[in-house]
């Protein structure tokens, strides 16, 4: 990291630490509700991903456009996605932000920017290239966020989308969330390139690699990517390595896991390690954080009791939505 | 407009983009050749667009994906973006974009999103450019819930379905005819509703029911019939998906015999769709059964003969016309 | 083999695999996950089957077109590839290399190359995976001439269409369902000739066509009616293109009385297509008008009450085979 | 160029520009017989990219797959396709090597090892990498050449194809021919990088970018690559530089042509270059070549009157070779 590299403040810091134990707690709470056999779902959990999201969304405001993935919660939670819809989504309710249709992998938000959530891998990146087009005309200072995987930088709209945005210096920043896995694939197994971000090279764009599960490193890489965009300099690739530790699918048995490798990060958890820096550099003390942190859980706590309450679409929803104009 | 003017359809089309540019800012072109630069698109459909439109008009590289990826993107934030696939078997490139994403995301949204854009393409048979170039796969869209499917058969239609199909508030996909493309015809400069079939020709004996170049060598099969005492209706369906049932179904009542025909292949082309609803929906009406006609069951040939022997034409319509009126 | 085992579709197709890998070296396995470091298959299809036979079976990165064009080059060369699209909605993804490339290079080449290969997918509603994981598309497939589109409902058909899929000298669509994957059955490792339909349930009072999932719910419904008096056949097509007319032709004569069924969108489905064969077909010979169910006009939603009312259900075929018996 | 580097022989270099010539002359004569209007097809000259064919195959056998597109004829010629065959082909007659079926886009020739002809942009990489993969379990040396433009660079199929090739380590050469258009797109209006051969480091792959023109150049380059494949130490990204001199499709206005760049690739046309170089060097002498010229030309003569006399295909064919089964 050089000295120019912008780090963020004590306020930024605390703040990137709430939005980041809000992904966390919600993840246990999801957890919870799924093992006890009260929500039922596909779940990806966002576990040891938590602050990548919240070390870029401080920089973001509720007009920048983002796009990410099935595995994508913590995304959504960092940009602001209303918790009460959220969990009444989960939970297939008609009070969910997609009534219910749509699910853990299709949350959208528009209020908040969260535009698309796809269960395609590879393709948030031409939508969210799409968006920065959008953004680039309206000439508003809006940039699009593309989250992906590392699974995801190996198929063909990965190249499209960003030759597309270098091409026409769209204000799209290209975050490949690099957890070492895809599915069960290890990521050595998916390419032979080590850094994700030498492919950025081939389309005349930047691209760095940066440690994801650290607040500066990732704050520094996203403030200066959404910066340049804002300033009309074009897309950045930001490969953030990081490490899923509840596997690719709640629920799977992870034999294919690299034992060594999963104990190592598992010692290296952002979460407990952000926490404690926060006191040991007085930005906020342990009671300021257990506050925090019991305020977040009974947040959650309302979220979850109103999703269970709430009733089911009805069928007919089956007509709405397929066209603007309800199906006869 | 209520003046009237001769044009062909690449100038129909490229007027009522013209139009629709002018009449809203949100609206943006973007595909392969588009701008001026590269000549205005393969077939001069985008021509002058970019010089007058600037930035809204984009030539992209050749990245279909992308394409159709940013259009997405851009209606999402408020732009009604009409792409090109240059020809039609090159949409199956983008295939994911448009029926996983582009179809699917008013409903999957809940309605809080939707994706008003167009999608142009080209083809049919004709060129001898062969199995990679002359296919129609209307079947294909029309079987995704979410994405309206149009193929306009002469200048007028084309630009009054341009028109409607920007204004659309979903996705729609805008088939174009490679050898019709020339032929000149009144232009109205009305907007067509989507959705609605026209009766291109009444008649009593027997309906056709076709849709794009089809209904040109329907026209022509009516002619011959016709010298022969044989009255026949032909139904132009214009929009395929979501199919206009009262105006077939009627047409197919009123004569008692239908042959539905389209250049795709016949074997689950969308003829069987509306087969069928005629066969069930009129059951016990009918004089005939409903026969079909579509291209072969094969890729589109190079060699002359096979590529003319590939679709339906005018014979082979009168044909099954005189079947159905003997039966 | 002679033998008759218990084994669900997962392990029908797993031993359907080791053993055409064992019987001929030209075999070969490709996809996301298929190798024992990744756990055999997301599903476990394909367990056992690298350190069986290595290098023959490789895991790829995430790259459709990638799986598909080294399948096609592969056989091109001599082997006989499955590849493994995931779920059935990412064949969108590779929609070019199959549609374009696959399904015509035969024909393309004048009969001098063929491309003998499988192409496994898995899909269905019923895991509330919702609008981009649970789409039958096999209609998309068997609109394409140069392709062949199988579907087997139980673990012997699996099997048996499963070998003989992999020796055939064009290529195939394998579509599995993934809610009757752990269903056992018997399976007698014979292998099941492509274009075959099979009588899975005699009856003399309507037909019921189906494939995959929608056959268990007709056999389901056919219990319901026998308790009404009303003795249903039902027909498993097995190969969706080309289909077996004769079979199904056969069957609908019998019984003067046809439903057509399956879990894709209903409209332009492949029901239509053979809606539209019976009722020109059998023109004059039915007792009623051919009905058609199939899933709603819509992407497949998440909720469990709308994603239960997504599909026809034994309620469903019940139905409507009491209104064409009553008709 | 390095001293290493391999260099054609004066045998190689006269083999190089025989084959070079037999594809410039059976492009004149083509054009010849589309303006007088006996052969009716879309046609896109590969005149101006003669070398890089010729260059490469030289060190190839008929045993060694290729792929190539639309803009391939160059290529065939190169690798040995029959003339006759080729001919009755573009005339749509059923002695061409397709029985007529396949045409100018689907030229095939699996005795040479010319497997695909492809009209799709960007999809004979994917299925040259399959050869690739077809040979290496073959374990015979072979290798598999992928020939695709500069527009094809930015699509999916290649980003894809690169990746799989390199971590399989698969014998495949992608041979991107850089026109420096792609339709009547200028390469600089595709993309940001000035080298495609960039994008091999984002694969982990070798890429070069050469002189497509120079025939040490281009023979050093494709040897090397093809070495290195045969030895199992897999694919190798070669960009060859070039330009067409018939813009994309015969009959074309050309009004997007850079007039400029067009004036100076005219002047530095390779084959005029190429035949004074083998006087020069003695490799040759004017009466040796122009010997040689017109056996070319009496060869193509042949195949064009087989061609002109030849039946059309049987309407029956519409039904055989969709499938192994003749068609009901
Ligand atoms: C086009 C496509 N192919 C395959 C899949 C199945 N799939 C779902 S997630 C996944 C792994 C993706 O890995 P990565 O991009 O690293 O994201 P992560 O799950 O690790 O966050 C795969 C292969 C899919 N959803 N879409
Ligand atoms: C997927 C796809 N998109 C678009 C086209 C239309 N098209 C045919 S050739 C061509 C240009 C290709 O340029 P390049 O790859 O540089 O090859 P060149 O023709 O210059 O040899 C285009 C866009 C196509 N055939 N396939
Ligand atoms: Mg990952
Ligand atoms: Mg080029």
């Amino acid at each position: 990291m050089t000295s120019n590299h912008p780090k963020p403040d004590a306020a930024t810091l605390l703040e990137i630490y709430k939005r980041a134990t809000l992904i966390k707690q919600n993840d246990e709470r999801i957890i919870k509700m799924m093992k006890a056999g009260k929500l039922v779902m596909p779940y990806y959990s966002p576990r040891g991903q938590e602050i990548i999201p919240s070390a870029i969304s401080v920089s973001l405001d509720d007009d920048d456009y983002i796009c990410t993935i099935y595995r994508g919660i913590h995304d959504m939670l960092a940009k602001g996605f209303p918790l009460g819809e959220m969990w009444a989504e989960l939970a297939g309710k008609v009070s969910g932000t997609c009534k219910g249709k749509g699910g853990p992998m299709h949350l959208t938000c528009p209020s908040k920017g969260m535009m698309v959530t796809t269960g395609i891998v590879g393709s948030s990146m031409p939508i969210a290239t799409g968006l920065g087009w959008a953004a680039k005309l309206d000439g508003k200072g809006r940039v699009s966020v593309a989250n992906f995987g590392d699974g995801a930088a190996n198929i063909g709209a990965f190249h499209e989308s960003l030759n597309l945005a270098a091409l026409w210096k769209l204000p799209v920043i290209f975050v490949c969330q690099n957890n070492q896995y895809a599915e069960h694939t290890r990521f050595a197994d998916s390419t032979l390139v080590d850094k994700l971000s030498t492919r950025a090279a081939g389309y005349g764009m930047p691209g760095v690699t940066v440690d994801g599960n650290d607040p500066d490193a990732m704050f520094g890489a996203a403030k200066i990517a959404i910066d340049r965009a804002r300033a009309g300099e074009g897309p950045t690739l930001i490969e953030a390595v990081t490490f899923r530790f509840n596997g690719h699918l709640l629920g799977e048995a992870g034999h294919y896991m690299d034992k060594e490798l999963y104990a190592a990060c598992q010692a290296k958890d952002p979460m407990p390690k952000l926490r404690a820096r926060l006191i040991a550099e007085g930005i906020a003390s342990e009671a300021d954080l257990a506050a925090t942190e019991a305020g977040i859980d009974a947040e959650i706590e309302k979220a979850v009791d109103a999703a269970m309450a709430a009733p089911f679409p009805d069928i007919v929803e089956l007509k709405r939505d397929v066209f603007a104009e309800e199906i006869a | 407009m209520s003046e009237v003017k001769q044009l062909n359809v690449v100038q129909a089309i490229n007027q009522a983009l013209h139009d629709a540019m002018a009449a809203d800012p949100k609206v943006l072109v973007l595909g392969e050749e588009v701008g001026d630069k590269q000549e205005g698109g393969v077939m001069g459909v985008t021509k002058g667009l970019s010089t007058a439109f600037g930035e809204r008009v984009r030539s992209t590289p050749i990245s279909e994906q992308a394409i159709i990826g940013a259009a997405i993107g851009a209606s999402l934030g408020g732009y009604r973006p009409v792409a090109e696939i240059m020809l039609m078997n090159f949409i199956a490139v983008p295939m994911d974009m448009i029926t996983n994403h582009a179809a699917k995301l008013r409903f999957m949204s809940g309605g809080q999103t939707n994706v008003p854009i167009v999608i142009r393409t080209m083809t049919g048979v004709g060129f001898s450019t062969g199995g990679q170039h002359s296919d129609y796969l209307e079947a294909w869209f029309a079987h995704t819930a979410g994405i309206k499917v149009v193929a306009p058969s002469n200048p007028d239609d084309a630009y009054g379905l341009m028109r409607a199909a920007i204004e659309d508030d979903d996705p729609v996909l805008f088939i174009e005819n490679l050898p019709t493309y020339w032929t000149p015809g009144p232009v109205s400069f009305q907007k067509v509703k989507l959705g609605q079939a026209k009766v291109a020709l009444e008649g009593t004996d027997a309906t056709v029911v076709a849709h794009s170049r089809m209904v040109v060598e329907a026209l022509a099969a009516a002619k011959t019939l016709a010298t022969e005492g044989i009255s026949l209706e032909v139904v132009d369906l214009r929009t395929i998906s979501p199919w206009d049932r009262a105006t077939v179904l009627a047409s197919a009542a009123k004569t008692g015999r239908a042959v539905v025909v389209h250049e795709a292949v016949k074997q689950f082309g969308i003829g069987a769709e509306i087969a069928a609803v005629i066969g069930e929906e009129l059951w016990g009406k009918l004089k005939a059964p409903v026969q079909r006609l579509g291209g072969a069951f094969a890729p589109v040939p190079f060699s002359r003969p096979l590529e003319a022997a590939f679709a339906p034409t005018a014979a082979d319509i009168a044909a099954a016309v005189r079947k159905a009126v003997t039966a």
